[in-house]
C-alpha cells in the first residue's frame, strides 16, 4: 500500500478495533459509509471540554462561559478553514439531515415577495440516486409550495444521466439539490460543472456533502455551491454534529429555521428580530461537545491530509473493484471503473438476500450495511430490494478487502448458491 | 458455529421452497406490509370464513429468515380457527423475545421452533415477525369488514 | 442541611469541580439553569458507546448496529420510565429548543382539514415568563397561520396572573403553551389545573419542562399534559439531546418535522409515507452517544432520587431566600417565599449592573449568569435591562450560599454603593 | 486582584459621569445598536459636517465597560475628522482582541487605554465595543445619506 500513513496505526488510534467480534473474529469494518468510528483524540476532547470548560456559550459572565465560547467558536473556525469557508458562514447542526431540513424550511419561510420563495411552477432538482436526507425534504417544501421537483435520472452504470441536464435546469429551477457522492453507488458527481449551469439560471445549488467530506478535500469556492450539508458522525467526529454551510449573502437575507434563545436581536411578545448568521441559525444551547470533538476530528483529518486518505480509499476501491470483477454470481451496483468514484462498493449476490450476506459476513466480524440505505428510489430503479454495502475508511487496508472477499465466496458456499 | 443456530435446515429449506407463496385471489382481506428498515415486503391474502382461516396467501420479497417464516406461520394457522391460530402468534412472539433463553412450544409451533436462534440477532426479530405481523393485521381487519 | 445525600460527595463525581478558576479560587458553579456539570458516570457511558458499540442504529446487520441500538433505545426505556410515559411516546431531538419547534412545526405542517390545523381566529396562549424558547415558535406559528398570540401576564410577585385564565383559554383557544418553571423567577406554575382547563376547551397543552424536570419528580401522565420538552444538558447529561415527549394519539395523528432516513415507511421519487412513532420524529443517524449519556444521567439522578434532589433545592432556595431579605440594595425578582418555586433565583443590585456583578462574582469563583436570561420581554415588564441569577442544583450547598452572598456584599463595597 | 486591571479607576468615574450622555436632538444620523446576548442598548445620534464629527450624543443602558467606553469615544472622537476617528477606533479595536497582550498607543487612545484590561475577558469585548460599532455605523449612514 503506497499510502503516506498506517492503517494498522491508524487503528491503534481507534479503541473500538479491540473489541472481540462474533465467532471471535476481530472487527473488520467496512460501514463508515453509515457511521465512521472515533480515535481516541476526539474522544479526550469532548471529554476534556466537559470536564474542564463546561458551560452555557455565549451567555454566561464567567470562566467557564468564556472558555467554552472559545472552544466552540474555535471548533467553528476548524471547520471553515476545513472547507473553505468564512467563519461566519459555518452553521452548527445536530446532523447532515437536519441541515438540508433546514435550507428547505428557511427558503420555505421566506416573504412571498423575497427572492428565495418558492411559487407553484418553480422547479427543484433532484437525483435519483438521493439519500432520503436529500429527497423528502425537498418533496415536502414543493408540496408545501406548489413547486415542481424533477429529477436527474442514474444510468445503469451507476452515473447521473446529464444529457437531461439542459432541460432539467431551466430558467423555472430555483433549486439544484445533489449528492457529491453517492452513498450506495460511490458515484462522485460533477459538482462544479451542475453549480456553474444551476447559476447561469439564477438557481441555487445545494450539495449533500455527507460522503465527501469525510473522504477527500471539498473547498466551497472551488465548487461554487451555494449550501453544503455534512454530518460529524461519518468523518471520525461525535454523533449529534452536523454542517450547515451557506453563502453569507444568502444566510443574511434568509429566514431562521429553528427558534429560541441566542438566535436573537431583540424580542417582545408579539415579534422578534434576528442576531447575524451564524447565530441567527443556531436556536438554544448548542451541541458544545459535539462542535468541540468534531474540531479534534478536523484536527485529526488534516493532521494525515485529505489528499492522503483520498489516495487510500482510491487505492482500496481499486483493488475491491478487481477483486470484485472476478467473482461468480456477484454483481456491483455502481461504476466499475475507479474514475469520480469514492470508497464504496454496493453488491448483490445472485439468490442470496443481502440481509443474508450481511449476517454471514458478521459471523467472520465484517461490518457491513444491508438494505435500500435510505436510497429506495435508486433501488427500485436498479430493481432490486436492497445490496450488501462495503465501505471504506482510513483504518482499513488490504487485508480488510482480501477478507470480504473470502467471506463473500464463504456465503455463497453457506448458502450454496 | 453460531450461524447455524439461526440458519436451521427447515428454514432453509422453507427459503427454498416457500408455502403457500403465490396469491390466492378469493380473500376477506388483503394487506400489504413493510419492512422500512430493509425494504423487505409481503403482500397477504387471508380469506376468513366465521373463526377459521380458510385460505391463506402470500407474495413478496425479503430475506431467508422473512421468507421461510412466513411459509411456515401459512402452514399453522392454515385451517385453526383464529383463536389457536393468535394463540400461536402469541407464544411465537414471545419465543422471539427471549433473547436466546426459550426454546419454544413445539406442540404449538412446530417447524417454527427452528426459528428460536433469531431471538439472539436482536435485528432479524423483524424479519422473522413480518408475515405474522400481516397475518395479524388481516384476521383484524377481515373481522371489521364483516363486524360492519 | 437534612438532605439524603452529601453534595461534597456528589462533587467528587463531577472533574469539573476540581477546577482551578481565576483568582485561584475553587468554583461555585451557580448556573446550573443554564446547563449542568456532568459526572464521571455519564462521561464514561457516552465514551463506552463510542468505544465498543459504535454503529449506526436500525441500519446495519452486524453486531454493532445490534449493540447500538440496544443501547440507544435503553436510552429512551429509561426516559419513558423516569417521565412516567409509553416508550413509543419518546422522541429524541437535539434540545428542548428543537422539541419545541418541532411540534410548531409539525402543527403547521397539518393537513388544513385536521384536528391540529391552525386557521385565523384560533389562539395560541402562552405567559410573559416564558422563555424565548417557548414564545418565538408560536409567534411564528400564529404569523404563518393566521392564529392570534396571547398571553398570561406576570405580577410583581413573579406569579402568573390566572385572573385572566377564563378569558385566554376559551373555545377558540387551540394550543396552551406554558412553562413549568421559570428559568428567571423560580416559579412554578400549577400545571395540572391549566392543563385541565385547556382539555376542557379542547385546546392542546405543551409543557417547557426544561427547569423541571432535572429537579423534582414530574410525570406526564399526572400532569396530564399533551407534550413535553426537556433538554439533556440541564438534567447532568451530554450537550446536543433533547427529548420531546407527545401523547401517543397525538405523535400517531400528527405530520413529521425532519424529513429524511429512518423516518420513512416507503419512499419513491414523488411522495412517502411515514414509519409509526417515534421514528417519524427522528429523521437520520440520530445523537447515539448523547441518548446513552443521557440515559446514564437519568440513572444517576435516580439513584440518589428525584424526591430528595427536589427537597435539597428547596432547602437551599429556602436558606438563601432569608440571606437576601437581609442585603440592602438587592432586589429579588420572583416569588420571596419558598411555596411552588425551585432553585433559581435572581436579583438586581441597585447601581450596579448585572455584568458587573457577575464578573465581580467571577473573580471569586462564583459562575451565575447576568441578562436578560432568553426572557427579554419579561425584563421589560420588570422594568429591568437584566438580571444576575445564581440557580442551584444537586452539587451546592449551604457553603455555595454562603459565599454568593458574602461576594455580594463585595460586589456592593467594590462599586461602592 | 486581577479585576483592578479591568475596572481601572477612570472607567469606574466614566460609568458616574459618562460624557455626552443627553442625546442631541440635532444629527445626521441616529442608529440604535443592542447586544443581544445581555440586552444591553444604545442610541447614538451623530451630527457629521463635512469629514468632521460636529456633535455626537447618546444614551442607552449598559453595564460599567460598555458605558465607560462609549463615554470615553465620544471624547475621543467628538470635533475629530472621520479619519482620524477611524484611526483610533481601528486601534481600540485592536487594543480588544489582543487578549491582553498589548496595552495600546495612549498618543491615540488617551483616557480609552485603560480599557486594555478588557481585552483579558472575552465576554467584555462586545461591552466595550457597543458604542464605537454604532458610531462607525452612524458614520456610514451619515455618509450614504450624504452621498445620496
Ligand atoms: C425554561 C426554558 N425553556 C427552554 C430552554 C431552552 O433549552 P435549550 O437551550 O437547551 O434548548 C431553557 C434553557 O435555556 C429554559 O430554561
Ligand atoms: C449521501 C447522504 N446524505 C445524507 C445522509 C444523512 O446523514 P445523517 O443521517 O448523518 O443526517 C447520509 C447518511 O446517512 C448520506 O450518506
Amino acid at each position: 500500500m503506497s499510502s503516506k500513513f498506517t492503517p494498522a496505526q491508524i487503528r491503534n488510534d481507534f479503541p473500538i478495533f479491540a473489541k472481540v467480534m462474533r465467532g471471535n473474529s476481530r472487527l473488520t469494518y467496512l460501514d463508515s459509509g453509515a457511521t465512521s468510528q472515533k480515535p481516541r483524540q476526539v474522544l479526550d476532547a469532548e471529554r476534556n471540554f466537559y470536564e474542564n470548560h463546561n458551560a452555557a456559550v455565549h451567555r454566561g459572565a464567567h470562566l467557564l462561559a468564556e472558555e467554552a465560547s472559545e472552544a466552540y467558536e474555535g471548533a467553528r473556525q476548524k471547520v471553515a478553514q476545513f472547507i473553505g469557508a468564512d467563519v461566519d458562514e459555518v452553521i452548527f447542526t445536530k446532523s447532515a439531515t437536519e441541515s438540508l431540513n433546514a435550507i428547505a424550511y428557511s427558503l420555505g419561510n421566506s416573504d412571498p415577495k423575497s427572492k428565495y420563495a418558492l411559487k407553484p411552477g418553480d422547479r427543484i432538482v433532484v437525483s435519483e440516486m438521493e439519500h432520503h436526507a436529500n429527497l423528502i425534504p425537498w418533496q415536502q417544501l414543493a408540496k408545501r409550495t406548489g413547486a415542481e421537483l424533477v429529477w436527474f435520472e442514474v444510468d445503469a452504470d451507476g452515473r447521473l444521466d446529464l444529457s437531461s441536464a439542459a432541460d432539467l435546469i431551466n430558467v423555472r429551477t430555483k433549486i439544484v439539490a445533489l449528492t457529491h457522492q453517492s452513498n450506495v453507488l460511490g458515484t462522485i458527481n460533477p459538482i462544479a460543472d451542475l453549480a456553474e449551469m444551476a447559476h447561469k439560471v439564477g438557481a441555487l445549488f445545494v450539495l449533500d456533502a455527507c460522503q465527501s467530506v469525510p473522504h477527500f478535500p471539498v473547498n466551497v469556492s472551488q465548487l461554487g455551491v451555494d449550501f453544503l450539508a455534512f454530518s460529524g458522525h461519518k468523518a471520525i467526529g461525535p454523533t449529534g454534529i452536523g454542517v450547515l454551510w451557506g453563502k453569507s449573502e444568502h444566510l443574511e437575507a434568509m429566514e431562521p429555521f429553528l427558534f429560541g434563545g441566542s438566535m436573537i436581536e431583540t424580542v417582545t411578545m408579539t415579534q422578534a428580530t434576528w442576531a447575524p448568521a451564524p447565530r441567527k441559525f443556531e436556536a438554544g444551547v448548542p451541541n458544545m461537545a459535539q462542535a468541540v470533538g468534531l474540531g479534534a476530528a478536523i484536527d485529526y483529518l488534516q493532521n494525515i491530509g485529505m489528499d492522503s486518505i483520498a489516495n487510500h480509499d482510491s487505492e482500496l476501491t481499486g483493488y475491491a473493484l478487481e477483486k470484485f470483477s472476478r467473482l461468480s454470481g456477484v454483481t456491483v451496483i455502481g461504476p466499475k471503473d475507479n474514475k469520480d468514484r469514492g470508497a464504496v462498493i454496493s453488491f448483490t449476490i445472485d439468490g442470496i438476500h443481502p440481509h443474508d450476506v450481511g449476517q454471514v459476513l458478521d459471523q467472520y466480524g465484517i461490518a457491513v450495511r444491508t438494505g435500500h440505505h435510505c436510497a429506495w428510489p435508486l433501488m427500485r430503479k436498479f430493481g432490486i430490494a436492497g445490496t450488501t454495502r462495503a465501505s471504506f475508511y482510513l483504518y482499513n487496508d488490504f487485508a480488510d478487502v482480501d477478507g470480504l472477499i473470502a467471506s463473500i465466496e464463504d456465503t455463497k458456499k453457506y448458502f450454496k448458491v | 458455529m453460531e450461524l447455524d443456530s439461526l440458519y436451521q435446515q427447515v428454514i432453509l429449506d422453507h427459503y427454498k421452497n416457500p408455502q403457500h407463496k403465490k396469491l390466492v385471489n378469493e380473500y376477506s382481506a388483503q394487506v400489504h406490509h413493510v419492512n422500512p428498515s430493509c425494504g423487505d415486503e409481503i403482500t397477504l391474502n387471508l380469506k376468513l370464513v366465521g373463526e377459521k382461516v380458510e385460505s391463506i396467501s402470500w407474495d413478496g420479497v425479503g430475506c431467508s429468515i422473512s421468507q421461510a417464516s412466513t411459509s411456515i406461520m401459512t402452514e399453522l394457522v392454515l385451517g385453526k380457527d383464529i383463536k389457536s391460530a393468535f394463540a400461536i402468534l402469541a407464544e411465537f412472539t414471545e419465543l422471539m423475545q427471549s433473547k436466546g433463553l426459550k426454546s419454544g412450544d413445539e406442540d404449538l409451533l412446530e417447524d417454527a421452533v427452528a426459528l428460536a436462534g433469531v431471538s439472539k440477532f436482536p435485528a432479524r426479530i423483524k424479519c422473522a415477525l413480518l408475515g405474522w405481523m400481516a397475518f395479524k393485521d388481516a384476521v383484524l381487519q377481515s373481522q371489521d369488514k364483516l363486524g360492519e
